[in-house]
């Protein structure tokens, strides 16, 4: 019964592309996860960085930073807290390992479902993301590995820069906000163009 | 309860206007005087904006107290009188509340002939607009509460809206139009003209307005006030009352006093001049936002406080954005106008959101303040019972429950519940 | 009407013709026109109609400094009042219209309120109009409101687009003349990233009129261009400057053009943080008092110049130019090169270094000299100070009265103007945010010495932003120094001299104010309206000033000037909304099973941020049947509702359980594993705060719910809790409410559904009973079910993970459906909570405690307990307080109202409280209520009144339990 | 748009954070009595000047921080995280 853990969170009805037909329309695209939660009981922080990297082989990164090894990614969200994000398909396991992993040591929240993963690209992708967000997301002060907690399109988002040659940003919404933000960033992306692919479609 | 007005020197009159035109202006005399401070006063009141002037005025005109000063720190009516949305209204729910503005709106509706001055006063009706079931029954209890103690209100449907206001998106995504509370008494005054006129009126009684004076400290002899220090000498004073609005904490400090108050910063818009557009006052629930439009055209509105403690008349931009949002989203036909100026003033927020006009544990020392957002609407009704109870040592039965020590009672008047969260309410 | 285009010269584009047309007439100009310039060129000398006395005006600026050139532009939605001719940008197809006259512009009927002139001064207003008392509404004022105003609003929605953009930069340039590009590119080749905002179409501020300097500007343009860190912004005014360095600016996209493209907006509200702002955006020519300023054929030199060299039209055959200072003296000479008629210039000091260079090309200079008047036809020229004049044949008067640095952004960045006698003007003071001014925005005049100024300014903003300056490139060479102006305010002298020309306020308006006492300038101002008009007063505010200190016997700097505050120019409010109006206003959630709901006939309403089903509406119904049929179906049947709006809290660690023994009235602590217990929380203040149901999952792990509207706040409240009173509790949270979606299966069928659809959990009321938690899956999910009730039927919830609710959703109506489940919507559940007596949003209205609600002895005996000790103050601890109860009325076919008074008898005023929610009730078979009502305990059975003076309607009602299903709680149990 | 700098995610802008007032008031022990709380919920300095103050950092990283604003010119000087210290005096 994997299937339904990869559901969109946006309707079969929404639109694919929109916006002027310009040579540099954004690329959205919806990218299921496995996300869980993981918050260190009262002084129990080292330990906590300690079981990470003993479980997943995880560095937990400092504030404002994001950390990656093979397919597991940390993100910092706030002082002994972190959001560990796995592919999609360990939705069933992680929480539940973590938790063992972790017992007495933090917190295991599974958000798998609580937040939505949605990644823009394209060579205009800052300055759609400058109709949206205050921060400033230009190389200089938002590198590859920096991430920000902020508002983006008056919502609370996670999001961090990726690798790769195009620009890329990834940001992760309440899944109950997912279809306003999408919404915010294609109107945003009106004059360039945009197109839109949800999870399952998405080319993994 | 009002004394007749005595007969003032330079009235002004249709008479007056004619002769003093034909001699090219040159016979008008100033609107009040720049004296010089006496050594000591029966009363000072400290705060040379609408409500202090109010109150100097009714000490002259209802007490027959005249020997009075009103001392300004800057020029008078510079303060939240002559930066507020000039609106009118005594729509208020709770008794307390109800009681003291509708004197207020009443002595409003008689202003122009008490003062000789036209600080036009327009009744063109304030309309409060609802947006969902549960607001309409929460604005129909306030409207009921209204009726029950003789107020004027009407509960208007959507379509009575639209015809009263065509202009608003009844149909609004988010905020659909319900309907709206119509209080037809209710409207604008010119703000400034009500500081001009309260000034003039007192003057010609004998109050002496003493600008550029700033009080630095309020003077104590066993219990009992004495006087004021100010920038421009010791003035002694058997009773001071204190009406500075968002410098009332300050003024507490100088007195040893510690108040629920707050000095919150709330921002206001004109737009440049139009053709008639907006007749009456309209405010919406949702969105906070209010607007009417002034006799020279420009659309004058305003909404919610910036959110966070401050003495600075500095706007800023955040609740710029969200409150054009609100404009454009309640009337649309406002997106191609341009808003001209905007400005700041400091609100005296209690943690109530309701006044107080009261004594203090200081024999002789007064306080009128916490206006938060209302104050212009409450300036002769403040003055009125200010003066009233300054002159009696007691409250009137308009102003009794406007006390400090409600607080510490638990006998808050909360109209909209917000709690004692003075940024949020 | 002849053309007074120039033959030859300006930064036209002569080869294409466009069309316009202004009051119906049908002209035409060239690209690089502004409406302005077009008219000029077709010979449009009256333009519009001023605000008190409906005088005739002509164009006085090529810029934003105009007072007069105002008309409607554009048609229907896109209607734009007061729109500056000055700059508007000439487009095919632009539409204008002249505004404030009637029925014409050459004849306008309120212009007879000239002739009452001396009665209408400033201030007349507050005089009169009081008598008789009742006609200043009936007949005063309306007169007033319709002949004040300008232009007329659109009154449709306006189709176009905005948005707003945020950047940021090391260095900000506001101003693109020769100041602000070197400014621009010393910043830039440092390193910096800067952007450069220009209000102009055109990058350049007076480079444009200067054509000696032409090669270094395009060399400018040309390196700026190739620096990637610079971003240049034409279009864009900066309107505003802020707190901590954010500026705000606007940028008309589109405005150039008859509308915007598809997908484009018309402007884009911007926003700039910058570490350190160059501000040289230039000064303002100012006018000088003096009778018949304002006739038609007025206009500024510097404005003269421009149409002159910009836009090759002659603004003047026969032109007199009056002046106090050098810069006019420019004009006059590119005047007479154009050779149109005679140029005579009148300067008032008695000596000029550049006399004789004018002169020389056949302008006829004369020294010592004053304009005492003009017409429009003949100016009346005089010696200074004299009484006797002669008049010169003149269609135009150049005004000059010196410039004024524009300090606005730096006074309003916080920085105090200070005064500069040589200048008698005000210039920016010390910065107290991260700014400095540069080139005539602080005085320094001539292109040379902008450059020079600016490229230090830039180098300097550079360093002190973090970056290392090389500067080099070459800089127009330092001109020579000009002569010093002689101050000149007024001239004296018989009419009408105006100092503000929008709101016709004259120099005897401020002499006026000043004789009745009004002296200070605040109060002149508002006195007078002086400088309060849609220019800003930009030609006049120090005019009147000076005029002002006179009368006061006082020096100019001795009177202040007015506080300069947002905005620069003034903003469309729909740009500064951006995106952010309609459907965009705040954000909007929607549940996991939004789309099932709209798919299935679901009238979604907004509540709060969500959109939720209000109900379900089936072919033919109407009125209140739906909601009929949902609650029926719930209390006879089974239905579902989506309830995932519920604000969820996971609570975990060793202090979780002290942690909510404190947030709540009552205790968790004592809550086995495994079951839930409402809570109710009060703020501080004794005030009920919040409700809801709390699970134990395990000995450190709580999962807490909130109402809808209070999930948020609440979850601030703990933190705020936890994280500054209490830090020593180990205690974790975060909010879980988009990670569960939440079903609400109701009914005495509820658990025959659910039996069939849950797999793993046993659901009969021994194993589950009323209150118990448990997990199990349903269509191979996994869920969490409570066995809690809202409807006050049999009821479960079931958590799932929100990505497979519908997967969920559809197995439960699957089973559901022999029983004839139904999916019901918040009116429903409305009605069936206030059928149960559960207090909701109307009662917990943020003025009621736990005991006006019927809770109070929910209140633990012992313990630290938020709110706990000011909710025993006298006045909300009082039992008389309103207490709730419910209210039925005698006669059921009589109906309730929500906001309704009860009070003892029809008629009497006394209220003893209101009905704060009601519905129709189906087991009842009437309208019933829930209210807060004085000594509501002691009244049950009593026979009161609910009135509602605005329906002009009294009920006789009953005072009941507010529990008016089932007050037993029996069917919870079942 | 003020900047505050939080103390973990450094200078952002206001509208990420929810603000509550005056920080140096503490809540009293629970038997300390009425005025106690009265003076903790009600009562306020207000001062002209510096205030130091709770911001949420609702949308970022959740904490209330502790921030040292001047209620005149909006300047501020320090912050410190919700259960440190802010530094003794601001000039």
């Amino acid at each position: 019964m994997s299937a339904p853990d990869r559901r969109s969170r946006f309707p079969a009805s929404q639109a694919r592309k929109g916006g002027r037909s310009g040579d540099a329309p954004l690329a959205i695209v919806e990218r299921p996860a496995t996300l869980v939660q993981v918050t260190a009981r009262k002084g129990r922080q080292a330990e906590l960085a300690a079981a990470i990297g003993k479980a997943l082989a995880l560095e937990l990164p400092e504030a404002g930073r994001v950390a990656t090894a093979a397919d597991k990614t940390a993100l910092w969200l706030q002082p002994g807290s972190w959001l560990i994000e796995a592919p999609a398909g360990q939705r069933r396991v992680l929480p539940a390992s973590l938790t063992q992993a972790l017992n007495g040591i933090a917190a295991v929240v599974d958000q798998s479902h609580g937040r939505c993963i949605i990644e823009i690209s394209g060579a205009e992708a800052r300055a759609v993301l400058a109709r949206l967000c205050r921060l400033d997301l230009h190389e200089r002060a938002f590198a590859v590995g920096h991430s920000a907690a902020t508002l983006v399109g008056h919502v609370s988002c996670l999001i961090h820069r990726a690798d790769g040659e195009t620009t890329c940003f990834r940001l992760l919404v309440g899944s109950t906000f997912a279809e306003w933000l999408l919404d915010e960033i294609t109107a945003a992306a009106a004059s360039y163009g945009w197109s839109f692919n949800s999870a399952g479609e998405a080319a993994a | 309860m009002l004394a007749r007005p005595e007969p003032i020197a330079d009235r002004y009159s249709a008479w007056r206007l004619l002769t003093e035109s034909l001699s090219s202006n040159r016979g008008w005399k100033p609107a009040w005087r720049k004296p010089e401070p006496k050594p000591a006063y029966d009363v000072i009141i400290v705060g040379g904006g609408g409500h202090g002037l109010a109150t100097a005025h009714y000490l002259a005109s209802v007490h027959g107290i005249t020997n009075v000063a009103v001392v300004e720190k800057g020029p008078i009516g510079l303060g939240n009188a002559g930066r507020n949305t000039t609106i009118v209204r005594s729509n208020y729910g709770l008794p307390s509340n109800t009681r003291f503005y509708e004197w207020s709106l009443k002595l409003w509706e008689g202003l122009e002939q008490d003062l000789n001055y036209n600080v036009m006063m327009s009744q063109r009706g304030v309309l409060n607009l609802f947006h969902s079931d549960s607001q309409r029954d929460a604005t129909a209890r306030r409207g009921n509460s209204m009726r029950l103690q003789g107020v004027d209100a009407e509960l208007l449907d959507r379509e009575q809206v639209r015809a009263m206001a065509p202009f608003i998106a009844i149909d609004n995504p988010m905020f659909p139009i319900f309907g709206g509370l119509l209080q037809r008494r209710g409207g604008t005054a010119r703000h400034d003209a009500v500081v001009w006129g309260f000034a003039r009126a007192a003057d010609r009684r004998g109050v002496d307005i003493i600008e550029h004076c700033e009080v630095t400290g309020i003077r104590r002899e066993g219990g009992r006030v004495i006087g004021v220090e100010t920038t421009r000498g010791f003035i002694g004073a058997k009773k001071v009352g204190v009406a500075v609005a968002g410098n009332t904490s300050r003024l507490a400090t100088m007195a040893g006093l510690k108040l629920p108050v707050e000095s919150h910063l709330l921002q206001a818009f004109v737009s440049e001049a139009i053709k008639p557009m907006i007749d009456s006052v309209v405010t919406f629930g949702a969105g906070h936002f209010y607007i009417s439009q002034s006799d020279k055209g420009g659309l004058v509105f305003g909404g919610d406080l910036d959110g966070y403690n401050s003495y600075s008349q500095r706007g800023n931009l955040p609740l710029v954005e969200h409150l054009m949002g609100a404009a454009v989203s309640m009337i649309p036909s406002m997106s191609r106008l341009r808003v001209l100026r905007q400005w700041a003033g400091i609100m005296d927020m209690t943690m109530d959101s309701s006044p107080f006009i009261c004594k203090t544990p200081i024999d002789g020392l007064y306080f009128n303040g916490g206006w938060c957002y209302g104050g212009f609407k409450a300036t002769p009704g403040s003055g009125w019972c200010f003066a009233h109870t300054i002159a009696n040592d007691a409250p009137h039965a308009f102003n009794a429950d406007l006390t400090i020590e409600r607080f510490r009672d638990g006998r808050m008047i909360d109209e909209r519940g917000a709690g004692p969260n003075p940024w949020a309410q | 009407m002849t053309s007074r285009r120039l033959p030859a010269g300006g930064l036209i584009d002569r080869s294409k013709t466009i069309r316009f047309s202004f009051d119906g007439r049908e002209l035409s100009g060239h690209p690089g026109d502004t409406l302005a310039s077009a008219l000029l060129a077709n010979g449009v000398r009256l333009v519009g109609r001023s605000f008190k006395y409906h005088r005739p005006r002509g164009i006085m600026t090529a810029g934003p400094d105009e007072p007069n050139a105002l008309v409607e532009l554009r048609e229907g939605a896109r209607r734009e009042p007061n729109s500056k001719a000055t700059e508007i940008e000439l487009h095919d197809g632009l539409v204008s219209r002249s505004q404030n006259r009637w029925p014409s512009l050459a004849f306008d009927v309120m212009a007879l309120n000239a002739l009452a002139g001396k009665a209408l001064s400033a201030g007349f207003y507050y005089k009169t109009f009081m008598w008789p008392k009742r006609f200043w509404e009936t007949l005063y004022e309306p007169l007033i409101r319709r002949a004040a105003g300008l232009g007329r609003a659109a009154t449709e929605a306006d189709p176009d687009h905005y948005e707003a953009m945020h950047a940021h930069c090391d260095v900000l340039v506001v101003g693109s003349g020769a100041a602000g590009l070197a400014a621009t590119r010393a910043a830039g080749e440092a390193g910096a990233r800067v952007i450069l905002c220009e209000r102009d179409a055109l990058v350049g501020g007076g480079l444009l009129i200067c054509p000696q300097h032409q090669a270094w500007h395009a060399e400018m343009l040309a390196a700026l261009k190739a620096l990637p860190n610079v971003e240049i912004l034409p279009r864009t005014n900066v309107f505003g400057y802020y707190d901590h360095n954010l500026l705000g600016g606007l940028e008309q996209v589109a405005d150039h053009r008859r509308e915007p493209g598809e997908h484009e907006v018309r402007q884009r509200y911007r926003t700039f943080r910058a570490k350190q702002v160059v501000l040289a955006a230039g000064a303002s020519e100012r006018l000088i008092a003096l009778p018949g300023n304002d006739r038609p054929g007025v206009m500024m030199a510097g404005a003269a110049l421009t149409y002159l060299r910009r836009f090759g039209v002659a603004p003047g055959e026969n032109v007199v130019v009056f002046t106090n200072n050098d810069s006019a003296y420019e004009t006059a000479l590119a005047l007479a090169e154009a050779g149109l008629g005679q140029v005579t210039l009148a300067d008032v000091r008695p000596q000029s270094e550049l006399a004789g260079v004018v002169a020389a090309r056949g302008v006829q200079v004369r020294l010592g000299t004053e304009v005492a008047g003009f017409d429009g036809k003949v100016a009346l020229l005089r010696p200074r100070g004299g009484t006797l004049g002669d008049p010169v044949v003149a269609d135009l008067l150049c005004l000059s009265g010196g410039w004024n640095p524009n300090v606005q952004l730096a006074s309003q960045s916080g920085a105090k103007t200070r005064w500069d006698a040589t200048l008698a003007s005000h210039v920016p003071g010390e910065p107290v945010q991260g700014e400095r001014s540069a080139g005539a925005a602080r005085g320094l005049f001539g292109i040379g010495a902008a450059a020079h100024d600016g490229a230090e300014a830039g180098e300097a903003a550079a360093t002190a932003a973090g970056f290392q300056s090389k500067p080099g490139f070459a800089l127009p060479e330092l001109g020579r120094s000009e002569q010093a102006l002689a101050p000149l305010w007024e001239v004296k002298a018989p009419g009408k001299s105006f100092v503000d020309l929008q709101h016709d306020v004259t120099a005897e308006d401020i002499r006026l104010a000043h004789r009745e006492g009004y002296a200070h300038i605040e109060h002149a101002k508002r006195y007078t309206t002086h400088a309060m008009a849609t220019d800003q007063g930009k030609l006049g505010s120090l005019v009147g000033a000076a005029i002002l200190a006179e009368a006061r016997g006082e020096p100019v700097e001795a009177v202040g000037v007015p506080t300069h505050r947002p905005y620069t120019m003034p903003v469309a409010v729909g740009a500064l909304a951006g995106h952010t109006s309609g459907a965009h206003f705040q954000p909007v959630r929607r549940t996991a099973l939004h789309d099932w709901h709209l798919r299935n006939g679901a009238a979604m309403q907004p509540t709060g941020a969500w959109l939720r089903p209000f109900y379900y509406q089936k072919p033919g119904e109407t009125g209140w049947a739906p909601i009929f049929r949902e609650a029926r179906a719930v209390r006879s049947a089974v239905g579902i509702c989506d309830v995932s709006t519920l604000g969820k809290i996971d609570v975990q660690g060793p202090d979780a359980a002290t942690f909510l023994d404190r947030l709540y009235i009552n205790s968790f602590s004592t809550l086995a594993v495994g079951k839930c217990r409402y809570g109710v929380m009060l703020r501080e203040d004794g005030i009920v705060f919040d409700d809801g149901t709390t699970s134990r999952l395990g000995d450190e792990h709580f999962l807490v719910t909130t109402t809808t509207g209070n999930a948020a706040p609440v979850l601030e409240h703990m933190e705020f809790h936890a994280q500054t009173v209490w830090p020593e509790l180990d205690v974790q949270f975060c909010s879980v409410t988009d990670q569960w979606a939440q079903i609400a299966v109701a009914g005495p069928k509820a658990r025959e559904t659910l039996a069939a659809a849950v797999e793993g959990l046993d659901l009969s009321n021994e194993a589950f009973p009323f209150m118990g938690v448990g997990e199990g899956t349903i269509a191979g999910v996994p869920v969490r079910l409570f066995r809690i009730s809202f409807s006050g039927e049999l009821a479960y919830e079931v958590a799932v993970p929100s990505s497979q609710a519908e997967t969920v959703w559809e197995a439960i109506l699957a089973e559901g459906k022999p029983f004839g489940i139904e999916p019901y919507g918040l009116e429903a559940m409305s009605l069936m909570r206030v059928e149960k007596g559960h207090a909701a949003g109307p009662e917990l209205n943020g003025q009621t405690t736990a005991a006006d609600l019927g809770m109070g002895r929910m209140m633990k005996k012992a313990g630290d307990v938020i709110g706990r000790v000011l909710a025993s103050r006298p006045g909300l601890a009082d039992p008389g307080r309103p207490r709730l109860v419910g209210v039925r009325p005698v006669d059921p076919a009589q109906r309730l109202r929500g906001g309704a008074h009860i009070v003892g008898e029809p008629g009497s005023g006394t209220s003893l409280g209101w009905v704060s929610s009601v519905t129709q009730s189906i087991e009842h078979k009437c309208w019933i209520g829930l209210a807060l009502v004085e000594n509501g305990e002691s009244l049950k059975g009593q026979r009161l009144f609910a009135v509602s003076p605005l329906h002009q309607e009294s009920v006789a009602v009953t005072i009941t339990s507010p529990h008016h299903v089932d007050p037993e709680n029996a069917r919870v149990r079942a | 748009m003020h900047l505050i700098p939080c103390p973990y995610c450094g200078q952002r802008p206001q509208d990420e954070f929810h603000y509550r007032g005056d920080a140096t008031v503490k809540r009293p022990a629970p038997d300390a009595g009425e005025q106690a709380f009265y003076d903790y919920v009600y009562t306020r300095e207000n001062p002209r000047g510096w205030h130091d103050e709770w911001w949420h950092h609702y949308a970022g990283c959740r904490q209330w921080i502790k921030v040292r604003r001047n209620t005149l010119t909006h300047a501020v000087a320090a912050s410190a995280g919700p259960a440190d210290a802010l530094p003794e005096a601001t000039p």
